[in-house]
């Protein structure tokens, strides 16, 4: 179960396998904080999950309660049912949200930052623009999932995806994507970045205009300091070489046939 | 920040705090953007050391930073947690520097939580004085010592009567002038490079943080007495009045 | 009209003096958290209840509000033509205010508006 | 001395809007950072739409910080709050204050000595629903920040202007509130406080810098000209005039917000003054 803040109201997003656990941990969880929420509004995502008008009840008792307002529920076609009977907006449930497996993250990431800020300490390195030496191969996606986003990301919003991550427009200064496989933004990225962010070494950095604040890939960590003067027109690549993160032109990119 | 640098280089040892969580610019002005990884909120969740959130700035050994996080917003942080962060910095520092968020809200009172002194900075305009006053009020229910900064201060406008003078300032708020800065490019052109200005002390303005600081140290200090000079146009060297800033 | 002739000729008081003028009333008002509407009553009363002792020139009354550093203290300057002779008093007029709900003291130190300093 | 005025009661604003309710459109000023003009562009874009005959109530959602009051020159004539209408001890006639510049100008000041964190935001919400039922424009003006008192100032709004300062923070502290509002709201952006001759030198951002970063609908450019400050400090907002390149701006952001096509806002160069003209040979 996990509350978070979005946009202008909260959102809840409640686990599918069980449940009635999560709606005991969203109880406690409002519990714990009183009525800090009163006064905001909650949208509710349920996956693919279709709750009993008990449990639906006692979703809204819960709510009520706290002084929440329900503004929006996520889901199939029963929670649609419900949407209409209690007049609230639906949206369908889509990929885009926040892959259950990935709910887990933030801890994961936690972690390897606290190795990258150990790291760090030690002397952070500075990217290389790589001319020579042989470029990466192209790899072959794995079994995992990519989570797409269309729309630039502004200042403050972070994107977390077990997989890989395809964003479609910009990251602007101030924005965060992080993914445990590979990260590519048709546009520019300008935030942070941290591929492989669960120690897969492999992970690769693509963008139309690579000039991110700060690149990571797993726990190795690199300032790109000269790309946002350089502002080279063309895509690049960033990957792991020797412990180190370097950036190539992606035309140089070996395709494997 | 320029104060942070100035204290920085009369060999204090300076710790920064950016409070805004959410909305985080210190980094920015002092051009440590990139280095940053964990920040103040993983302090205050205890997922990493203080001392590994420092990030200390090359151009000023004594001066290091800790970050707010900009992907969080305030109330990741408690008034507890924060205090307690200030307490821990200021252990480790001769001064710690809160930058506080806008605002009298849940932001402004933890930024406020650890801290055992208060500078209010204002512009001489009606808005931001009447701001000023009512943090005034506030910083003075918790009995804080607090002194003035006047910023932005147009000297050929306080000369014209267009806008209130500094005594005009201190009179309205009642609180002990601390430092005059005048409205100047240089802030301008130093914010966008992210260099504090006491990095060149040919700046204009250096000599001002430095008076700033030696005051903070409990030296008595004249205020600089701005003349026209400020005012590039030719009008001003007509009427080099001396108004006092 | 050439821009800085214009200033000069400009009739109006400069303006950071009206600026100061005004700040200083609207400060007091947001510390004594007080409405106008009971400022002004406040200042009819406290005249109507001088006027009762001494004739006063209720042109020239003057009530403004000083700061002596955090405290706030009401002035009077009220020029007086002569003493009346002590006649019955009228009984006094009921302040036609309706007062605002109190809201508790925010500031630990009270504001001396209470009572009048003598007229300097 | 500043005489105090007897206070004005507001006058009952007349209901008269056609047939059809049609609803006035709710408009929040935000920026993120304070004290980039956000009260200054709301004091004078709901003047300049009151100039053009539409009915415009300015709600000062900043509690605890109020400023639109003085701005407009009002100070004196407020009575009631927006906390007194939610808490009903006043009713929304009481609290109305009509601007004494421009007719068909109404002020909900905020309440000085209260908390941000007792408005409820449902009740700010009804609020503002009730406002455009009697008014073309409801312009709320937003606090700094992003906290409670940002996300209820912008609760009842259908669509946002965002305000910055060609400096770096101002405009990433817009680009934060931007991606905040979701895409529930297209906001369009007024860069404010523009000196062009710092943008010639090239030591500030152009608007072209700040609009290649935040690719937002432009809706205005103000320089930052000391009559602003003039016009402040005397409580009468600089779009009651027609002179000027800065009081005009307001004007076309007005004209533009009505849905008149204006052409795009820039700012030109300031003319040298005779003075300079004659002594410094004219800058180029």
């Amino acid at each position: 179960m996990v509350v978070r803040g979005r946009g202008l109201g909260l959102e809840i997003v409640l686990s599918e396998d069980d449940l009635t656990a999560s709606l005991d941990a969203l109880d406690a969880r409002f519990a714990e904080q009183r009525d800090f929420y009163r006064g905001s509004g909650a949208t509710v995502l349920f996956g693919s999950a279709v709750p009993t008008d008990e449990q639906f009840a006692r979703l809204r008792g819960i709510l009520d309660v706290r002084g929440i307002t329900l503004r929006a529920l996520q889901g199939g076609a029963d929670v649609e049912r419900r949407a209409r009977e209690e007049n609230v907006e639906f949206s369908v449930a889509t990929q885009e949200r926040l892959s259950p497996a990935a709910r887990s993250l933030v801890a994961d990431f936690a972690g390897a930052r606290n190795d990258i800020a150990g790291r760090r300490k030690r002397g952070e390195s500075r990217v290389r623009r790589a001319s020579t030496g042989e470029a990466p191969q192209l790899r072959l996606a794995e079994a995992v999932t990519t989570l797409y986003h269309a729309g630039t990301l502004r200042g403050g919003q972070a994107l977390h995806h077990v997989g890989n991550l395809v964003v479609v427009g910009d990251v602007n200064p101030g924005a965060e994507v992080v993914a445990t496989g590979d990260i590519l933004v048709f546009g520019r990225l300008c935030g942070v970045a941290h591929a492989g962010a669960q120690g897969d070494e492999v992970a690769r950095v693509y963008a139309i205009a690579l000039r991110p604040v700060q690149l990571r890939i797993a726990s190795r960590i690199a300032a790109d300091d000269d790309g946002a003067a350089r502002g080279a027109q063309e895509p690049e690549v960033a990957f792991v070489r020797e412990a180190h993160i370097v950036i190539v032109p992606f035309h140089r990119m070996e395709v494997p046939n | 920040m320029n104060l942070g640098a100035a204290l920085a280089t009369a060999g204090k040892r300076v710790i920064l705090v950016d409070a805004d969580i959410g909305l985080r610019n210190l980094d920015l002005v002092l051009g440590l953007e990139k280095r940053i990884v964990v920040d103040l909120v993983e302090v205050a969740e205890g997922r990493c050391q203080l001392r590994q959130a420092l990030i200390r700035d090359k151009r000023f050994p004594a001066l290091s930073l800790l970050p707010a996080s900009q992907t969080r917003d305030k109330d990741a942080v408690t008034q507890e947690q924060f205090a307690a962060i200030v307490d821990q910095a200021a252990e480790a520092a001769d001064y710690v520097l809160v930058d506080s968020p806008a605002g009298i809200e849940g932001g402004f009172r933890n930024a406020i939580a650890g801290a055992t002194e208060a500078i209010v900075v204002t512009t001489p305009e009606v808005s931001a004085i009447r701001d000023a006053d009512r943090v005034v009020g506030k910083l003075s229910d918790r009995a804080l010592p607090i002194r003035l900064i006047v910023n932005r201060l147009r000297p050929e406008m306080v000369h014209t009567g267009d806008m209130l003078s500094v005594e005009d300032v201190c009179e309205v708020l009642g609180v002990e002038l601390l430092g005059v800065i005048p409205d100047d490019e240089e802030i301008i052109d130093t914010t966008n490079r992210g260099e504090p200005l006491v990095l060149d002390d040919s700046k204009r303005l250096a000599a001002i943080f430095h008076k700033i600081v030696r005051r903070l140290e409990g030296e008595i200090v004249p205020f600089t007495r701005f003349g026209n000079g400020y005012r590039h146009g030719l009008l001003g060297r007509l009427f080099a009045g001396l108004t006092t800033g | 009209m050439i821009e800085f002739l214009r200033r000069f000729l400009s009739a109006a008081s400069p303006s950071a003096s009206t600026a100061k003028e005004r700040l200083r009333l609207v400060l007091m008002t947001d510390h004594l958290a007080l409405g106008p509407e009971i400022v002004d009553a406040m200042k009819r009363d406290l005249v109507d209840v001088i006027s009762r002792h001494v004739e006063v020139d209720r042109e020239k009354i003057e009530v403004t509000f000083e700061r002596q550093d955090r405290a706030i203290a009401l002035l009077a300057n009220i020029p007086i033509l002569s003493v009346r002779r002590p006649e019955p008093p009228a009984p006094p007029a009921p302040p036609a205010v309706r007062p605002r709900r109190k809201r508790s003291r925010r500031r630990r130190t009270t504001a001396s508006a209470a009572e009048p300093a003598a007229a300097t | 001395m500043h005489a105090l005025t007897h206070t004005a009661t507001a006058t009952e604003p007349a209901v008269t809007r056609g047939e059809t309710t049609k609803l006035g459109r709710a408009i929040v000023v935000t920026s993120g950072k304070g004290g980039v003009g956000k009260t200054t562009t709301t004091a004078n874009l709901g003047t300049a739409l009151a100039q053009r005959g539409a009915r415009v109530a300015l709600v000062d959602a900043d509690i605890g910080l109020r400023n639109l009051d003085i701005l407009l020159g009002l100070e004196n004539r407020v009575q009631y709050h927006v906390l007194d209408v939610l808490d009903e001890n006043a009713s929304l006639d009481d609290a109305l204050v009509a601007d004494k510049h421009s007719d068909g100008l109404y002020l909900l000041a905020a309440a000085q000595s209260r908390e941000k964190e007792e408005v409820d935001t449902e009740k700010m919400r009804a609020l503002v629903a009730s406002l455009r039922e009697r008014f073309d424009y409801v312009i709320i003006d937003s606090p700094a920040g992003i906290e409670k008192g940002f996300k209820n100032a912008v609760a009842g709004a259908q669509e946002a202007i965002v305000v910055c300062t060609p400096e770096v923070s101002a405009v990433r502290d817009v680009d934060r509130v931007v991606g905040l509002l979701g895409n529930r709201f297209r906001p369009q952006l007024v860069i404010n406080r523009v000196r062009p001759q710092l943008v010639k030198k090239g030591t500030m951002l152009s608007v072209e810098d700040v609009d290649a970063f935040l690719r937002l609908p432009l809706l205005g450019v103000i320089a930052d000209e000391p009559q602003i400050i003039v016009t402040t400090n005397r409580g009468e907002p600089l779009a009651l005039s027609r002179d000027g390149q800065t009081a005009n701006a307001y004007h076309a952001i007005a004209a533009r917000i009505a849905g008149e096509d204006v052409p795009a806002p820039r700012v030109e160069m300031p003319k040298p003054t005779l003075f300079e003209r004659l002594f410094r040979g004219g800058r180029a």
